[in-house]
């Protein structure tokens, strides 16, 4: 009638390597998470598209009181040009003559889109050239990233952002997964239409995934 | 020899922690700079967005004057104890308006304790309860708290509200507070926002089986349900689909009131209605989660423009449920080229049915129920919406509009406004002058606010352990019809009679 | 004469060390356990917490009438009526059969106890995926070509619940009832098979008379055990069984999460009471019989 | 010629002897294996890849994806029996490795389980010897009545205790591991058992230790101690056992989730990591069984005692 001392000397091993593991997860494990670096989302506009084209202007009573208009073609694929958008109209080669004009119709023929512009000019003759510079930018935006901040999967494009939460042994910064749906975006930039309080991740040493534990860079 | 050991283990541990809180120091204060940064970026994106709003703005803007209550009952004092089952963030109302409370009341101390696990709360604000050592004020988030009303354990909120002459009730939607009443007519939990739920459906369709819900003054789910049906048979292909909110748990939360009559303890679940309606939901399609690629500059389409281009390419996507503030006023705006109607209120036997997702009350056993109430009239009462951004102030009332009238137009002003502007980007393009639009629109919003609801609180938790098992069963095709209506009226005939 | 004044003071001195000894544990037992009971007791002669009115054996009566816990109380009932009856006939069948093998006892013996120290978290998930409608028993049945039921919502869940108790439990009955006849000498049965008598007749006048003080204990041990089993069917089911699993602990649980003390404290004063009858029932037969045969 | 007929005898005697043996072994040996069938099932399963598991065990786990619409479409599921296998098809210690390497908050619960139940095992002890002891030798009328109070306060079910427990947790401000530990050093269960242990005991050796001149303590130190071995180990197992597998005390007491012990985890990892959920119920299991393994003799010895008339 005693002790089995065979399963106690196993019970002792079995708790050293739990003591073991739980220094490495407080030690090493912390050492070499994966690193990540973090920015604050600008706010200001984004540039959607710029153009400055070269055209004719003709002298008549344009729709909506202007005493002259010129019209410019642009690619189809531009979208976000509406009527009563502002456009500056130079006479060619000669300095300080820009004229504010506005954008007065939108039509489009097969290949590409139509704007027609229409600007007080008392002194412009008729068959004028012109150049005519129109670009358009969002309204202002309270969050703009740079592209390697989006990813992409089935379930739709979202972003990494940093929080921190309370963690096994007090707070700790974790990654989280932000579905953001995107709402403007040129080749560099883009932005989110959901407020953004934490600070996003654009840059990272690995492959992150939602909840995972993170350092930052420095 | 464990003497030795327990002196290993101590050292070993002590010099993990050190080390690792050296690395602390440096994580924090680069974090803490950048999230500075970003609040400065939104306060400063703040102002520039004012302009936009105030300069058509009209009449009273009363938002910077701070509520200043009159000055005779300034003498209060004493603490409050709050449990929210919401974590402390510049989102949580009731943490905002704890400190600009104190603020203003120097004596008055309020400690807040905050929860994010739903079973652990319900547990611990029962036994809280029970040992009478509970919070003054509780937020009902997923608490039955009709039960703990029947079982005594909260105040009536009414002779505090009549005894509280700074209160004005016309400044509130007072056809809310009757809808929460119990049965003898005494409030016991006091909504701080609510969502009447609405759908909208698709303009051709409606055309198609005259369904001219609009001036009928709302649709049941039933009458949507059977119209869905009658709309699948019509088409030949069978790809007609409902968006996510109508699936097999929706028949339960808005037909449940017809189905459990709780005063006297009946329920109605093994009638041949019930029956032919469990065949019903079994023939719903539900929309994929439909996925928004990121490719192609300028795309654009935030919520609820989003809804409106993809649903345009899905096959038919019959009904869409508005589930929050953005969804109900875009619906509202004029804009030309939309193929879904005005938002239609959904009706559980003839009364169009509310939702409320932040509602409080006080409990019984608080001593100082005067500034308990106060401090939740506090929390109701007109306040300046501290960051522009229109997200943060729709989280602030949890995505409900807010009861107080004039926060009421304030934060459908500024969605009106956000989505007019969205909308402009968007090319969505719409005639005539901006300000009347809004106004027209917040009339209307404002107007089938007013109406008398009824509240539909279906507790989750409920539904997961009395309905869902044998739903799950019969949905997947492995119990008939008849087996899952007597299982489940024989299981709610238990949780009734308890 | 002093010699009898000091021998019968010390006697009154070594009682009060005796005292001094069980007095922490008596005071926990007070503190934590009496007290709070007399609480609970208090909270159901209440009828709400707040207004504190003296209310007596009403809600008592009102947990009667309640339709849920007269069926709670017959499922409760039924459950223990069958199982620890089987338990016991079980442990007994296995104990007599160990008693008859030669090599390996000491080995089966242990096997049978291990199921009582596995926790039930653990094991739950193989139960579910044996008893499930898409489970072995149905994938047996369907194999041999017999047709399928949805057994854990059937009425032969308690059939379930039972098996599950009686895996937990068999192991310290089993023990019980070993060194229960190995206690037996072995002179009774020769004196038996001298006079003739077969083995049934052995088996009913010797074994079974001698075994009934161990039987006692063993059912004790396993009414006590008959309450553990809520952790499982918990577990399994969820706040809301079906009917048939609907046990007294659902009752007070579901009561509990509605932050209803009266009819808690109510229903616990009710269980108290009917252990209270078995366990006198129980020690008062079974001094009487111990009294018999000695 | 009749030692023939004897010797015939006794060999069908000995043939039926043997075939009755086979017999007896063969349904033991099914019992046994019937009994130890989860416990296998459970270390082998948790062999296997979390893909495996999902797959094996494709129904519906848990109850809770109550508002994944998904199940819907798959109307038609193929009608898939869960395949259970001793011998998983791809044998991968990955979850092992993920459990102790990759999530410190899983070992932070096994300490937090530690550090709740041995302060109760130990005071439940100390408590409960010298009580037993105490309770065999007084003379006093009334000691059997309370020896029945002390069994119907041990059948009390936990959900009564829980609120007034709160209440007095609350009042004396007791943290929230403390409010637990205390209810269990003081539970009636250790003096129970160590009781039952004491009938068996001759009184007469006592009363001879005690006329010669020994104190209680030493007599209780000496004597009583060394033959109440065995149900001490009996209770240490059955207290450890209980209040490792704690649930509803933790719930209400313990307000951060990193505090709370594995039991609730375990519920919790069923539902979010199934694959997890094998790896660690064997992580659960094993102080236990170690336990068991250590001071199984005494179990069948001590458990023999109870009750039995001396």
């Amino acid at each position: 009638m005693r002790i089995r001392k065979g399963w106690v000397l196993i019970g002792i091993i079995f708790l050293l390597f739990v003591v073991g593991c739980t220094i490495y997860s407080r030690t090493f494990y912390q050492w070499n998470l994966p690193k990540v670096e973090i920015m604050a989302p600008r706010s200001g506009t984004l540039l959607l598209g710029q153009y400055d084209v070269r055209s004719v202007s003709k002298k008549e009573e344009g729709s909506g009181g202007f005493t002259h208009s010129t019209q410019i073609l642009l690619p189809l694929t531009v979208n976000y040009f509406y009527v009563d958008d502002e456009a500056e109209v130079t006479l060619t080669g000669i300095r300080n003559s820009t004229r504010k004009g506005r954008v007065t119709s939108i039509t489009n023929t097969k290949e590409n889109l139509v704007l027609t512009i229409g600007f007080h000019a008392e002194n412009f003759a008729d068959g004028e050239s012109v150049d005519v510079s129109i670009m358009k930018e969002t309204i202002p935006l309270s969050n703009i990233m740079p592209k390697s901040a989006l990813h992409e999967d089935d379930k739709g494009a979202y972003l990494f952002v940093v929080t921190k939460e309370q963690g096994t042994w007090g707070r700790e910064y974790v990654v989280r997964r932000m579905d953001a749906t995107v709402w403007a975006s040129t080749e560099q930039e883009f932005s989110v239409s959901s407020t953004i309080e934490y600070p996003v991740v654009f840059a990272s040493d690995s492959k992150l995934a939602d909840g995972q534990q993170v350092r930052f860079y420095p | 020899m464990n003497k030795f050991l327990k002196f290993i283990l101590v050292i070993i541990i002590t010099m993990g922690s050190l080390t690792g809180c050296s690395f602390e120091a440096k994580n924090d204060e680069l974090y803490n700079s950048k999230l500075e940064e970003i609040t400065v970026h939104l306060n400063k994106y703040g102002e520039s967005v004012d302009e936009l709003i105030k300069s058509p703005q009209n009449g009273n803007n009363s938002t910077q004057k701070e509520l200043a209550t009159d000055s005779t009952d300034s003498g209060l004092i004493g603490t409050l104890r709050i449990s929210v089952m919401w974590p402390d963030h510049e989102t949580n109302l009731i943490a905002v308006a704890a400190k600009k409370f104190q603020a203003l009341y120097p004596e008055v101390k309020i400690q807040i304790q905050f929860h994010d696990d739903v079973l652990k709360y319900q547990a611990q604000t029962s036994v809280e309860l029970m040992s009478n050592t509970a919070a003054d004020i509780i937020d009902f988030f997923y608490i039955p708290y009709e039960r703990y009303a029947a079982a005594g354990l909260l105040a009536d909120l009414y002779p505090l509200m009549n005894a509280d002459d700074s209160f004005h009730k016309e400044d509130y939607f007072v056809n809310v507070f009757e809808a929460f009443e119990d049965s003898q007519n005494g409030l016991f939990a006091v909504p701080l926002s609510f969502i009447f739920n609405s759908v909208s459906m698709r303009q051709d369709f409606m055309k198609s089986f005259d369904a001219e819900f609009e001036n009928r003054g709302g649709i049941s789910y039933q009458q949507m349900l059977d119209l869905y049906v009658r709309a699948q048979a019509g088409m030949e292909d069978e790809n007609l689909y409902m968006s996510e909110f109508a699936s097999a748990t929706s028949w339960f939360e808005f037909e449940w009131d017809n189905l459990v009559d709780t005063r006297n303890k009946k329920v109605y679940m093994n009638t041949p209605e019930f029956l032919s309606n469990l065949e019903k939901i079994k023939r719903i399609k539900l929309t994929e989660n439909v996925t928004q690629t990121k490719d192609g500059p300028g795309v654009i389409g935030s919520g609820y423009f989003i809804r409106d281009e993809i649903f345009k390419r899905n096959p038919a996507v019959l009904f869409v449920l508005n589930s929050s503030i953005e969804e109900n006023i875009q619906t509202l705006l004029p804009f030309h080229d939309m193929i879904y109607s005005k938002p239609i209120p959904i009706l559980s036997d003839g009364m169009p049915t509310m939702y409320a997702p932040f509602v409080l009350g006080i409990t019984n056993t608080c001593q100082n129920k005067e500034l308990a109430w106060k401090f939740l009239s506090y929390c109701m009462a007109e306040r300046a919406l501290p960051v522009k951004e229109v997200d943060t102030n729709s989280f602030l009332f949890r995505l409900g509009f807010p009861i107080n009238k004039q926060n009421f137009r304030k934060l459908v002003q500024a969605v009106a406004n956000d989505t007019l502007s969205k909308g402009g980007v968007a090319g969505y393009s719409f005639s005539g002058n901006r300000t009347a639009v809004i106004e027209e629109s917040m009339a209307q919003v404002e107007k089938w606010c007013g109406m008398k609801g009824k509240v539909m609180q279906m507790d989750l938790n409920l539904f997961l352990d009395l309905i869902y098992p044998d739903l799950y069963q019969f949905l997947i095709g492995k119990q008939t019809a008849e087996q899952t209506a007597a299982r489940i009226q024989t299981k709610t005939e238990i949780y009734l009679n308890e | 004469m002093n010699v009898t004044i000091r021998s019968r003071n010390k006697k009154k001195y070594r009682e009060w060390v005796l005292w001094l000894l069980l007095l922490p544990s008596l005071m926990g037992m007070l503190i934590f356990y009496l007290l709070p009971f007399f609480l609970s007791m208090y909270y159901a002669m209440i009828d709400n917490v707040v207004s504190r009115r003296f209310v007596g054996l009403q809600n008592f009566i009102d947990t009667f009438r309640n339709l849920s816990f007269q069926r709670a109380l017959k499922n409760t009932a039924f459950f223990i009526l069958v199982g620890v009856p089987l338990n016991l006939i079980c442990s007994f069948i296995i104990a007599s059969l160990l008693k008859k093998m030669t090599k390996l006892k000491g080995f089966f013996g242990l096997i049978f106890l291990i199921p009582m120290i596995i926790p039930a978290g653990a094991v739950v998930f193989v139960w579910k995926s044996i008893f499930d409608v898409n489970g072995i028993l149905n994938w047996v049945l369907y194999s041999v070509g017999l047709p399928m039921k949805n057994w854990l919502e059937s009425e032969w869940v308690l059939g379930i619940v039972i098996i599950i108790f009686l895996w937990k439990n068999i192991g310290i009955g089993m023990i019980l009832f070993w060194t229960g006849l190995n206690r037996i000498p072995k002179t009774y049965y020769e004196v038996a098979r001298v006079e003739g008598g077969s083995a049934m007749r052995q088996f009913f006048n010797i074994t079974l008379v001698y075994i009934m003080p161990t039987g006692f204990v063993a059912a004790l041990l396993s009414i006590i055990n008959s309450f553990k089993i809520f952790k499982e069917v918990f577990l399994l089911f969820g706040n809301y069984p079906s009917e048939w699993v609907y046990l007294l602990q659902h009752y007070m649980n579901n009561q509990f999460l509605a932050a209803n003390a009266q009819k808690l404290s109510a229903s616990a004063g009710i269980i108290s009471a009917f252990i209270v009858s078995v366990l006198f029932f129980f020690f008062r037969s079974q001094r009487k019989l111990s009294e018999h045969f000695s | 010629m009749i030692k023939r007929k004897n010797m015939i005898k006794r060999k069908n005697m000995i043939k039926r002897k043997t075939w009755q043996g086979g017999l007896l072994y063969i349904s033991i040996m099914a019992l046994a294996l019937l009994t130890l069938l989860p416990i296998v099932l459970l270390v082998t399963n948790s062999l296997m890849s979390g893909r495996e598991i999902v797959s094996r065990y494709s129904m519906d786990i848990t109850v809770f994806n109550v508002l994944n619409t998904e199940y819907i479409k798959a109307g038609d599921a193929p009608f898939h029996f869960v395949e259970m296998t001793f011998l998983p098809d791809y044998i991968t210690f990955y979850q092992y490795f993920k459990l102790f390497f990759k999530s410190p908050e899983y070992l932070r619960l096994f300490w937090n389980s530690v550090i709740l139940c041995v302060p109760i095992v130990v005071g439940q002890c100390i408590i409960s010897v010298p009580a037993a002891y105490a309770f065999e030798r007084l003379q006093w009328k009334y000691k059997e009545h309370l020896f029945f109070i002390y069994i119907i306060v041990m059948l009390m079910p936990t959900q009564v205790l829980l609120v007034p427990h709160y209440l007095l947790a609350e009042m004396v401000t007791l943290p929230p591991y403390l409010a637990i530990i205390l209810p269990g050093i003081f539970s009636p269960l250790g003096i129970f058992l160590l009781r039952q242990q004491l009938k068996g005991f001759p009184h007469e050796c006592l009363e001879a230790a005690q006329v010669d001149g020994a104190a209680h303590g030493n007599i209780l130190y000496h004597i009583v101690l060394p033959n109440m071995k065995p149900s001490v180990a009996v209770l240490v197992m059955i207290t450890f056992a209980d209040y490792w597998n704690i649930v509803d005390q933790a719930i209400v007491f313990i307000k951060n989730v990193f505090d709370e012990p594995m039991s609730i985890a375990l519920s919790k990892v069923m539902q979010n990591d199934t694959g997890m959920f094998f790896a660690m119920a064997c992580f659960y299991i094993v102080p236990i069984v170690v336990l068991f393994m250590a001071c199984r003799d005494y179990i069948s010895q001590e458990l023999s005692f109870v009750g039995v008339k001396n």
